[in-house]
C-alpha cells in the first residue's frame, strides 16, 4: 500500500524539479524517480541526495530521516540557515510530505497529536509554507479506522496554505477552485468507498462519474 | 601568523559556566562535538541552557548531560527522537522552548551577523504563533522572531589550521557554521588539524575570526555508534 | 543528469522586459557580469530598476545603461563613484534609493530567504532612517528593513557546471551569491563552464537551484579595464 | 602629516585583532603593522588582506577602495552578506575609519556633506555600527582650517555610537566618562595648539598639564 502511493506520488513529479521527501512515505518515492531527471533536496543540508549500497553507507551523510543516503554527481553541500533559505525562500518546486489529517479547506496537520508533549516539529512547517507545490501522501484513514480527510482538522495545524495534491491508496485529490476535486481512484477504490471513509467535503471529477451522475 | 589556538578540551570548557547558554551543533548525533560533551559529563556544571535543533539521542551526545541533570532549558526544533526529553519535561525537569527548525537555523544566523529580529511565514496561524509578534508585510503576514545568541558553542567541523579556519564535512556540517557565529566563545572540535595555508581561500567556510578554541575529536560517530578514534 | 542550462546572452535576455526590477552584481565592475550589461545596450528595454552596489563607473558596466537612459531607478549604496549618477539624479532622470551596505546585502538575501523584512542596528538615529520603522528588542533601537527581490538577477560567476552549480573568484564574488538567490530569473555569466562532476560539492558555493540561464562571458575586467575575452 | 597619523594609529592595535580599514588616512596604516599579528578584514568580502607588488595585481582581487590589495596566508573570501554579517554582528575588532567631523559627544560624520547631494554611504555605517572599537584618523582640521572636533556636528552623523579614539597629527583623544580626554600631543604640537583648532569639549589628561594648571 505505501508503495502504491510513492510509486503514484513520483508520477507527480516533472522532470528536472527539486524534491524535498518527508519521513515515511514520501521517503519510499525515492525508490520510484529518475536519478537522472530529478534532484533531492534534504533539509539538513544537502541538494542532490541518492540512494546508497549497504557497504558505501557513511554514518555521517544522512537525510532529514537520519537515514543513510548517497551523493549524486553535483551534489552540494551546505548549512541548516542556507538550507532552510532555499525552503523558506521558495526555491524548492515539490514537497512531499506526510500527514495525519487533511480537511476540506486544504490545511495540513502533520506535526503533533493532542493529547500527547507538543516536542517536536522539525521542518514540517518551513517545507509547507515554502515549498511551490505540496504533495501530501498518507494512508487513507488512521490505524483505528477513522477518516484522515475531514471537514476540519481536529489535529494542531502545520500552516495556514493548502496543499495542492493529496494521495492514499485509494483515491488522488487536487485543489480546485478553493476545494479538493477527487480525480483519481486507486487499484479497485469506488466512489462509494471513498465516500465512506472521507469526511471532508470534496468535488469528483466529471471523468469518474457514470453519465447519470453528472451535473 | 603565530597564533595557535589549539588547545585540550578540559582548558576550553574552562569558559563554561552554570547558568550559561550553550549552542550545540549536530543534527541527532551527526556533526555534533561528541568530545566536548563527553567531557562536559565531568565538568561541575549546571542548569544549562541549551540552544541544538535536538537533545542528542537517547542517552548519547546531550541526552547524557540531560541525565547528568545539568540541563534547565532545551530549545530546539525535534526532541521527539530522544524520548528522556518528554520525561524530563513532564516532570518538570526540563524547560522547552520549540522552533520550527528553518526558523531556529535563521535565528542563530541572525544572533551571529548584528540582526535583532526577523519576520518569517513559517507557522503563522499555528500553535507555534501563540504570544508572537504578526506583522504584514507587502499584505502577507509574518512572525517576528528574535535573533538567538549564546555565551559559548561546541561545534563541530571536519578540518582547522592553527588561526581557527574551518572546514566541514557533508552532512555533517548543519548547524555549526551558523553557531560558529553566534556566540561569545566558540570551541570547534575536529578531526585533524593540518598547517596554516592548506586549507584554500575558496573552500574555507568558517573563517577563523569566530572561532576561539581547537580542540582535537577523541569520540566520534562510526556505523557503530560513538566510539573513541 | 542531462539538463544543460548554458544559453546565449541574447537567448537569456529576452527574460528581461521594461519596467522590471533587475539586480546587477559586482562591486563597482568587480565581478559585474560585464558582457550580459554590454548586450543589454542593444536589447530594447526601459524603465528599468536596478538593485545593485553602484551605478558601475562613469560610462562603464550599468554605467551604459545609464547614459541609454535605460534606468529609472537605482537602489545600492554607494553611487559617489560615478559622476554620471548625480547628474542623472539632479535632473529628475533617476530615482535612487540608498541603503548602507550591510543592509543591502541582508536584504537581498533576506529576499531569497524568504525573510519578510529584518532588524537592523545599521542607520538608527541617522538621517537614512527617516520614515523607517524603529523597534526597540532588548532594550537597543533596530531599524526594519524588508527584503528585496527582483523579476531577473544578472550576476558574474567564475566557473559553472551545465546544471548551473557556481563557484566565484575572489573578491569579484561580492553581492553575486546573494543575488543568485533572490530574482525569479537568475542569469549567471560565467567565464568557464566545466564538466558535471568536476565543481566539488563542498566548493559550490551557489547550488544550481538558484540559476536558470548560464552564459559565457565575453567582456572581462582586466588591468587595462574592460576587455574582449 | 597623514603617514604620521597613520602609524600612531598603527599602535593602538592588539596582536592578532581583526581590523577594517577605511578609506583615505586608514588605508595608509597598513602600510604600518605587522602582517604577521595583525588581520585586515575588507567589507567586499575577504579577510586576509595584505599588500600586492605591481607584477602580481589581480584586478579582481581589491579592497574596499577599490584599491589591488594581495592574500595573505590562511586568508578567505566570502559574500557582501556574510561580510557585513561579520561586521554588523560584532565579530571585527577595530575598525579605523576617517572623519568630516566629530563632536563633543563623541559622534562621528563621515558619508555626507550637507549642501551636496547624498548619493553615497558604502559600509561606513555598519562599520561605525558593528565594529568593537573605532579609532577615527583625519586631519585635526578641514582643508579651509576650520575645527573637525566640534562641539555639534552640523554634517548628517553616521552612527549614534561613540568613536573611542580620535588621532590627529596634532592630538589624540580617548573617549572616558561621557567626553573625550586628550591624552597625547603629536610631534611639537602644543595645548594651547590644539585648544585653538578645537570647538568641541574635551578634558585634558593630567599628564599633560604643567604642574600649575592641574585641578
Amino acid at each position: 500500500m505505501r508503495e502504491l502511493i510513492a510509486e503514484r506520488a513520483a508520477k507527480e513529479l516533472a522532470p528536472y524539479s527539486i524534491i524535498n521527501l518527508g519521513i515515511g512515505i514520501p521517503t519510499l518515492v525515492a525508490d520510484y524517480i529518475d536519478d537522472d531527471l530529478h534532484i533531492l533536496h534534504t533539509e539538513n543540508g544537502m541538494l542532490g541526495v541518492t540512494s546508497v549500497d549497504e557497504e558505501h553507507i557513511d554514518p555521517l551523510v544522512v537525510n532529514a530521516g537520519k537515514l543513510p543516503v548517497g551523493e549524486a554527481i553535483a551534489a552540494s553541500y551546505f548549512s541548516s540557515a542556507d538550507s532552510f533559505a532555499m525552503i523558506r525562500g521558495g526555491h524548492i518546486d515539490v514537497a512531499i510530505l506526510g500527514a495525519l489529517q487533511i480537511d476540506s479547506s486544504g490545511k495540513i496537520a502533520n506535526w503533533a497529536i493532542p493529547g500527547r508533549d507538543i516536542i517536536g516539529v522539525g521542518g514540517a512547517m518551513d517545507l509547507l509554507e515554502g515549498a511551490k507545490k505540496i504533495i501530501i501522501t498518507t494512508s487513507h484513514t488512521s490505524n483505528d479506522g477513522s477518516p484522515k480527510i475531514v471537514d476540519k482538522c481536529t489535529f494542531p495545524i502545520t500552516s495556514q496554505r493548502v496543499a495542492e495534491i493529496i494521495i492514499t491508496e485509494l483515491a488522488v485529490f487536487n485543489w480546485k477552485g478553493g476545494r479538493y476535486e477527487l480525480t483519481e481512484l486507486m487499484g479497485d477504490a469506488t466512489l462509494e468507498e471513498v465516500k465512506s471513509k472521507t469526511t471532508a467535503n470534496y468535488s469528483i471529477n466529471e471523468g469518474l462519474l457514470l453519465e447519470g451522475e453528472k451535473v | 601568523m603565530s597564533l595557535n589556538k589549539q588547545t585540550t578540551i578540559p582548558a576550553a570548557l574552562e569558559n563554561i559556566k552554570s547558568g550559561q547558554t550553550i549552542m550545540v551543533g549536530g543534527f541527532g548525533l551527526i556533526g555534533s562535538p561528541l568530545s566536548i560533551i563527553h567531557y562536559l559529563t565531568e565538568h561541575d556544571v549546571s542548569e544549562l541552557t541549551v540552544i541544538s535543533n535536538n537533545v542528542g539521542e537517547k542517552g548519547e551526545g546531550l541526552g547524557l548531560l540531560l541525565r547528568q541533570g545539568k540541563l534547565k532549558k532545551a530549545i530546539g526544533s525535534y526532541f521527539t527522537s530522544n524520548r528522556d526529553v518528554a520525561k524530563y519535561y513532564n516532570e518538570g525537569k526540563l524547560e522547552l522552548e520549540l522552533l520550527p527548525q528553518g526558523t531556529l537555523a535563521e535565528a542563530i544566523r541572525a544572533g551571529g551577523a548584528g540582526i535583532g529580529g526577523f519576520y518569517t511565514k513559517t507557522a503563522v496561524g499555528t500553535d507555534l504563533a501563540i504570544g508572537k509578534e504578526v506583522k504584514e508585510i507587502d499584505g502577507e503576514k509574518y512572525l517576528l522572531q528574535k535573533g538567538l545568541k549564546a555565551d559559548v558553542a561546541i561545534i563541530k567541523a571536519w578540518k582547522a589550521d592553527p588561526l581557527g579556519n574551518l572546514v566541514y564535512y557533508k552532512t555533517a556540517q548543519n548547524f555549526n557554521p551558523n553557531m560558529a557565529t553566534a556566540a561569545s566563545y566558540v570551541i570547534a572540535e575536529v578531526d585533524e588539524i593540518v598547517e596554516l595555508g592548506e586549507l584554500l581561500p575558496d573552500e574555507i567556510i568558517t573563517p577563523h575570526l569566530y572561532v576561539d578554541a581547537i580542540v582535537k575529536s577523541e569520540w566520534i560517530l562510526t556505523k557503530d555508534g560513538v566510539k573513541t578514534k
